[in-house]
């Protein structure tokens, strides 16, 4: 039983995120879900499983194989009026998508002057794990989050899962889900939130003193998992999730440094060019006289995901390597 | 946007004609609507040649392509649409903004990249925008503005309204995958599109037989499962009664279709190729079946057009560009601290 | 030569299809161009008859050079062929080098026809080039001219020095001799070499008052660069053994903020002490009749708005700074048992911080500072000595330093030296006060000022000559 | 202007220039100078604010009315008639 007398409410990542779409099919006729399999199939993550039969095939709509037609879709939809969610089954998919993400999604509103803003929100699984080798284990959120005009979220706990979805339908431009495809079967108690879940803020997830382990998504509980052994050794780590990979929230980033004055970037994607690169710079440019060791960056190694699992954990960033790059940095 | 000063306000060609009682009321409605088949065509071919000039003294710049020639499509399919109907169109739309009833005036100052511009200085030639009517612009990724057109279709189908979109390209973007993926889609979901394909013969330096294994474009689209037929691009009327048809069609529900109206355009690719890839006789062939000397000439056969006339549109097509050029010289440019305006919707201040 | 490109600049002339005297109409093609892409038929957009070739076939022009004339049409419509005798056409003017236009065609420039076609009703007949001619490239700036005597450049040659780089200290900003020889004693001291700090541990060592020279760094993971842990440690003083690097030694607990001001404490403690165990003070002090200076600081004030209003401390800064100029023997250092002068008079300023704690950040260059601009560089750098934000620079080169606790009352000060500089400055509270003044009993504002200096490095007739200096210098207010 | 809004505006004056002051603890006629210590960076910045705020314009002379806080309300008042 809760605390508070109500039965417990567990719930699942994958059930949080079911209930968000519910949620916003129910409040708004003009909402709409679209994607590859998202009906009959009940999505090839389950996570629209029973939408199908409680909204109809008009507003859960399963599309043939063919990413650029429904995705540009999608943005003409928005473009007159309704308030499309599409689903691209995983990042991997997503990059036969990615012009008409770029040079319509995220341009018409610049080019047109002003007049045609696109209200769509598009979800998509990313990252590795689970043996599915190298055009099955991308980290792509990084190449989305360069693109001026959209708004990129990481929601790593079930709370954002459950409330992300909504603020995301109410913004004019569009907005990209990332859901990391190892957080489905994360379960554990769903409260009612406090106050209205933001998109524009990181959170704290563990405060301390010590040392800031910076992350989004996935890489959240390797993280978490990291605090508990550095606390051992008396390094008080404090893990900030970014939450937003666009924009990013410099200002937690940079007040997290002030206090630490150490930070470690943890990012599934590989390192050249990676989000952790462009985290790390502005730590330089905003943070530099409050670093006392230079900014650790723990990433995938630069290799395409290989399948044998002892080769993917080797490749993928572990609590491991969290723990031995903040020794580095706490020296 | 402000229209031009001092042109006599068009009456919408778009306005089916209301149902008339005697023979002579049907010949005169016919006369009246020819006159405006050829003003419409006319304003297209004088403003491009207008910018050939403009583009050779430096005035305009970046890509500019024309589609003079194929003014009849423009023309013709505008004629089957209301205004309430939406428009997708390709790099080559200054014939189907024009078309569509943007102001010569607002199409001339965004591509001298000002505030008065139809997109705010900010698309050029190749993004003409117009929300207000439904014009959701050029695209410059061949095919791009498939997939786009085909959402639109499904938003309308969706809130029960009865719109057409009609959607622009060109052969080239025949051969692009978006071009079958949203072919197909359309015809699962029934949407009302009207897919118009311009094939001009050329994919820019590569003609038709060279892009194509089948050239009859309009077969291939037929076994997408939807109407489709081909219809002479250089015959305005011809094009709109097609249009109306395939219109008709659509409102009725039974789904999209395909026209394919065979065209040629008269000038390079765009401003200045070395139109290398084809033979100069081929393009004095086209040309003695210019759209507009076929609209003219048919209408002095039946006495419709008198040379008065026709001078007196001419006059006033040459005074409407000469004020849209002056306008758009004179028209303010945006301040440079504006630049990130627009990148998102409140992105008053910068967004990272 | 018209645009024929988004990225044409020039294009070759490769043949006219039209010669001189022949009718041309809007759009005919009148002559082949040769572009990096392709060739390009090129039409012409005036309706008239060819009067003059100005570009020779094989000539390459930059876009907008005029290619040739068109005259109005002949008043009666010609017959295709005309018997008259053949028109001669004048030779074309001759190939042109590919750059810019010659000073005969712009000799030939003419009004810019109107882009617009002509009216159907015949124009007044007037030639028309058809683009428009590029205007000609801006002549190339003169370079930075330093204003120095020639003696002045026959010093600097000599002692190596590079004028350039010095501020001139003369009026207008000229370069005097006392400059050049201040840089060349100052360009023969070894530059003492960069200690491998982080940025944190060189904030915290300027904010504690720890020499880097003196830590030694434990440092993080790649390289023994100094860091926070190593400042707090030396500025604790030595009593604590720095644990071996690598050790699994306790980890630092962070402090709050109470005790970040107490390790201050420490550091200022240790710190003075050393200053008072090595440095030998001499100290000397004179009164300064302030009465012309507060005078023209009201007088300044009523003028100006409350935000560009001064304090009498700028006027006593600025006069320490211009002394501190004329008796370089007290701006620098006393380091390895010998004096260094320091390369400009950056004047250190005592700074309090609030809930205790002292910090001396340097006005680089103060002595050329306008008493406006040295106001808003105080006001900057007390600000940011406040919140922790001062460069590492500020915190280090001082070469001389003032101290002034008029605003706490005090009235005379005698403060110790910052090392390793060789002087510290002090001004108490301007007050009342009676005395003779030609000969009759008066009240007029006096300051005391007073100097402690390193009697290794100077002795008393030094220090004199510098009190009467800033006395004489604030006798003058509006020379400040 | 009336006593509280002189006395309120003095008091905000203060704790814009000396954010973390204490203002609410001082007495009316506590010298908030020495209180606070303000060094005459400060004060200068003070009186510049609180000219701005009031519009009136104070001249070196005036300054020493203004050490408390019941001093320089009534200067505001009798300046501001």
């Amino acid at each position: 039983m809760g605390a508070d007398g109500t039965a417990e409410a567990k719930t699942t990542y994958r059930e949080a995120m079911r209930e968000a779409l519910r949620e916003a099919l129910r409040a708004d006729d003009r909402v709409f879900l679209m994607g590859e399999d998202v009906g009959r199939y009940g999505g090839c993550f389950g996570v629209s499983l029973g939408l199908l039969e409680e909204f109809g095939p008009e507003r859960v709509r399963d599309t043939p194989l063919s990413e650029s037609a429904f995705v540009g879709a999608g943005i003409g939809a928005a473009l007159a009026g309704m308030r499309p969610i599409v689903e691209i089954m995983t990042v991997n998919f997503s990059l036969l998508a990615l012009d008409q993400i770029l040079n319509n999604a995220a341009t018409l509103l610049h080019m047109s002057g002003g007049q045609l803003p696109v209200p769509l929100v598009i979800r998509m699984t990313t990252g590795a794990g689970r043996q599915l080798a190298a055009q099955h284990s991308h980290s792509l959120e990084g190449w989305y989050a360069h693109i001026p005009g959209i708004r990129v979220l990481a929601p790593a706990t079930l709370e954002d899962a459950r409330h992300m979805l909504a603020p995301a339908l109410a913004d004019p431009d569009p907005v990209l889900i990332f859901e990391h495809g190892s957080l489905y079967n994360v379960s554990g108690e769903l409260l009612p939130p406090t106050d209205p879940v933001g998109l524009d803020h990181a959170a704290i997830r563990r405060p301390g003193t010590d040392i800031s382990l910076i992350t989004y998504g996935g890489s959240l509980p390797k993280a978490l998992a990291a605090v508990e052994e550095l606390a051992a050794e008396g390094i008080s780590a404090e893990v900030i999730d970014l939450r937003t990979l666009r924009p990013l929230d410099d200002a937690a980033i940079a007040a997290s440094v002030a206090r630490t004055h150490r930070a470690v970037v943890i990012d599934e994607a590989w390192r050249t060019g990676s989000l952790a690169a462009e985290v790390s710079a502005r730590i330089a440019e905003e943070s530099f006289y409050d670093l006392d060791a230079p900014v650790e960056r723990v990433c995938s190694a630069e290799v395409p995901m290989p399948y044998a699992r002892r080769l993917e954990e080797a490749a993928l960033p572990q609590t491991a390597d969290i723990v031995a790059a903040a020794h580095r940095a706490v020296g | 946007m402000s229209v031009a000063r001092h042109t006599r306000t068009r009456k919408d060609p778009a306005h089916p004609k209301p149902v008339m009682k005697t023979a002579a009321d049907k010949k005169n409605a016919r006369t009246e609507h020819r006159r405006e088949l050829l003003e419409a065509m006319l304003r297209i071919r004088r403003f491009e040649e207008r910018c050939v000039e403009l583009y050779s003294a430096t005035k305009i710049r970046g890509f500019v392509h024309l589609y003079i020639g194929e003014e009849a499509v423009a023309v013709g399919v505008n004629g089957a649409l209301t205004p309430e109907d939406a428009v997708v169109s390709t790099y080559r739309e200054h014939g189907h903004a024009l078309a569509r009833g943007i102001a010569a005036e607002a199409v001339m100052a965004e591509m001298h990249g000002r505030t008065t511009g139809c997109s705010g200085g900010r698309g050029g030639s190749m993004h003409l925008f117009d929300a207000s009517r439904r014009f959701y612009g050029g695209s410059a990724i061949v095919a791009g503005g498939l997939p786009l057109a085909a959402g639109l279709a499904l938003a309308d189908r969706m809130r029960g309204l009865p719109h057409v979109t009609c959607c622009f390209f060109g052969d080239g973007a025949f051969a692009e995958g978006e071009f079958h993926e949203t072919a197909n889609l359309a015809a699962l979901w029934g949407l009302p599109l009207l897919l118009v394909c311009e094939n001009n013969l050329y994919a820019m330096g590569t003609a038709l037989a060279r892009e194509h294994a089948q050239t009859d474009l309009a077969m291939r689209a037929a076994s997408y499962g939807m109407p489709a037929w081909a219809v002479d691009g250089m015959d305005v009327e011809a094009v709109e009664q097609a249009a109306r048809r395939a219109v008709e069609g659509i409102r009725a529900g039974t789904g999209p279709h395909f026209l394919e109206a065979r065209t040629y355009r008269f000038r390079a690719h765009s401003m200045y190729d070395p139109d290398r890839y084809r033979a100069k006789v081929e393009i004095e062939q086209w040309k003695e079946r210019d759209p507009i000397s076929l609209l003219t000439d048919r209408m002095h056969e039946n006495g419709e057009l008198g040379d008065k006339e026709l001078a007196r549109i001419e006059q006033r097509i040459t005074a409407e560009i000469d004020h849209a050029v002056e306008a758009a010289e004179q028209a303010p440019e945006e301040p440079v601290e504006n630049l990130l305006h627009h990148v998102t919707s409140a992105s008053a201040e910068a967004v990272s | 030569m018209p645009s024929l490109g988004a990225d044409m600049d020039e294009g070759t002339l490769l043949e006219w299809l039209v010669g001189p005297g022949d009718l041309v109409h809007k759009g005919d093609p009148v002559a082949v161009v040769e572009t990096a892409k392709s060739t390009i038929e090129v039409e012409c957009f005036a309706t008239g008859t060819m009067t003059e070739l100005l570009v020779e076939p094989g000539a390459t022009v930059p876009v907008g050079t005029p290619l040739a004339l068109i005259g109005p049409m002949a008043e009666k419509p010609q017959e295709p062929e005309r018997a008259g005798k053949p028109h001669r056409p004048r030779k074309p003017a001759k190939a042109r080098k590919p750059e810019g236009p010659t000073e005969a065609e712009k000799a030939e420039e003419r009004q810019p026809v109107r882009h617009a076609p002509k009216k159907a009703e015949p124009s007044p007949p007037e030639p028309a080039p058809v683009p428009v001619s590029a205007s000609a490239p801006p002549a190339a700036r003169q370079p930075g001219h330093i204003e120095a005597g020639p003696l002045v450049r026959h010093l600097a040659e000599h002692s190596g020095v590079d004028l350039e780089t010095l501020h001139g200290s003369g009026p207008g900003g000229r370069v005097t001799r006392t400059d050049v020889e201040q840089a060349a004693a100052a360009r023969a001291a070894p530059r003492p070499p960069r200690v491998r700090a982080t940025p944190f541990a060189r904030r915290l060592a300027a904010e504690l008052g720890v020499d880097l020279a003196t830590v030694t760094g434990t440092g993080t993971g790649r390289g023994s660069a100094v860091c926070a842990a190593d400042v707090r440690r030396a500025a604790r003083g030595p009593a604590t053994p720095a644990p071996p690097a690598g050790a699994k030694a306790v980890r630092p607990v962070a402090r709050p903020a109470e005790d970040r001001a107490a390790a201050m404490r420490r550091a200022i403690a240790g710190l003075m002490s050393r200053a008072n165990r090595d440095i030998p003070h001499y100290y000397l002090s004179t009164t300064v009749d302030m009465a012309a200076a507060m005078d023209w600081l009201h007088e300044h004030n009523r003028r100006s708005p409350v935000g560009e209003r001064l304090l009498p401390a700028t006027l006593l800064l600025k006069a320490a700074a211009m002394a501190a100029r004329e008796v370089p023997e007290l701006n620098g250092f006393w380091t390895d048992d010998h004096f260094t002068a320091g390369e400009g008079v950056h004047l250190g300023v005592a700074v309090s911080l609030r809930g205790g704690g002292l910090v001396a950040p340097a006005l680089h260059h103060a002595d050329t500072l306008a008493l406006p601009q040295l106001m808003t560089a105080l006001k900057d750098l007390v600000a940011r000595a406040r919140t922790g934000r001062l460069r590492g620079s500020e915190v280090s080169d001082a070469t001389i330093t003032v101290t002034n606790l008029g605003d706490q009352g005090v009235e005379t000060v005698f403060g110790v030296i910052y090392p390793p500089q060789v002087a510290l400055v002090g001004f108490g509270r301007v007050v009342d006060r009676p005395c003779a003044v030609d000969g009759l009993l008066g009240v007029r504002p006096v300051v005391t000022a007073t100097l402690s200096a390193d009697h290794r490095a100077t002795d008393g007739a030094v220090g004199a000559r510098y009190l009467t200096a800033v006395n004489r210098l604030l006798q003058n207010p509006e020379q400040l | 202007m009336n006593r509280t809004d002189a006395l309120d505006m003095v008091r905000e004056s203060i704790s814009t220039v000396i954010p973390d002051a204490d203002v609410v603890a001082l007495g009316p006629d506590d010298a908030f100078r020495d209180v606070l210590e303000m060094d005459s960076l400060d004060f200068l910045s003070f009186v510049e604010v609180l000219s701005e705020r009031s519009g009136v314009r104070i001249e070196d002379e005036d300054t020493p009315q203004l050490t408390t806080l019941s001093g320089s309300a009534d200067f505001l008042i009798a300046h501001t008639e």
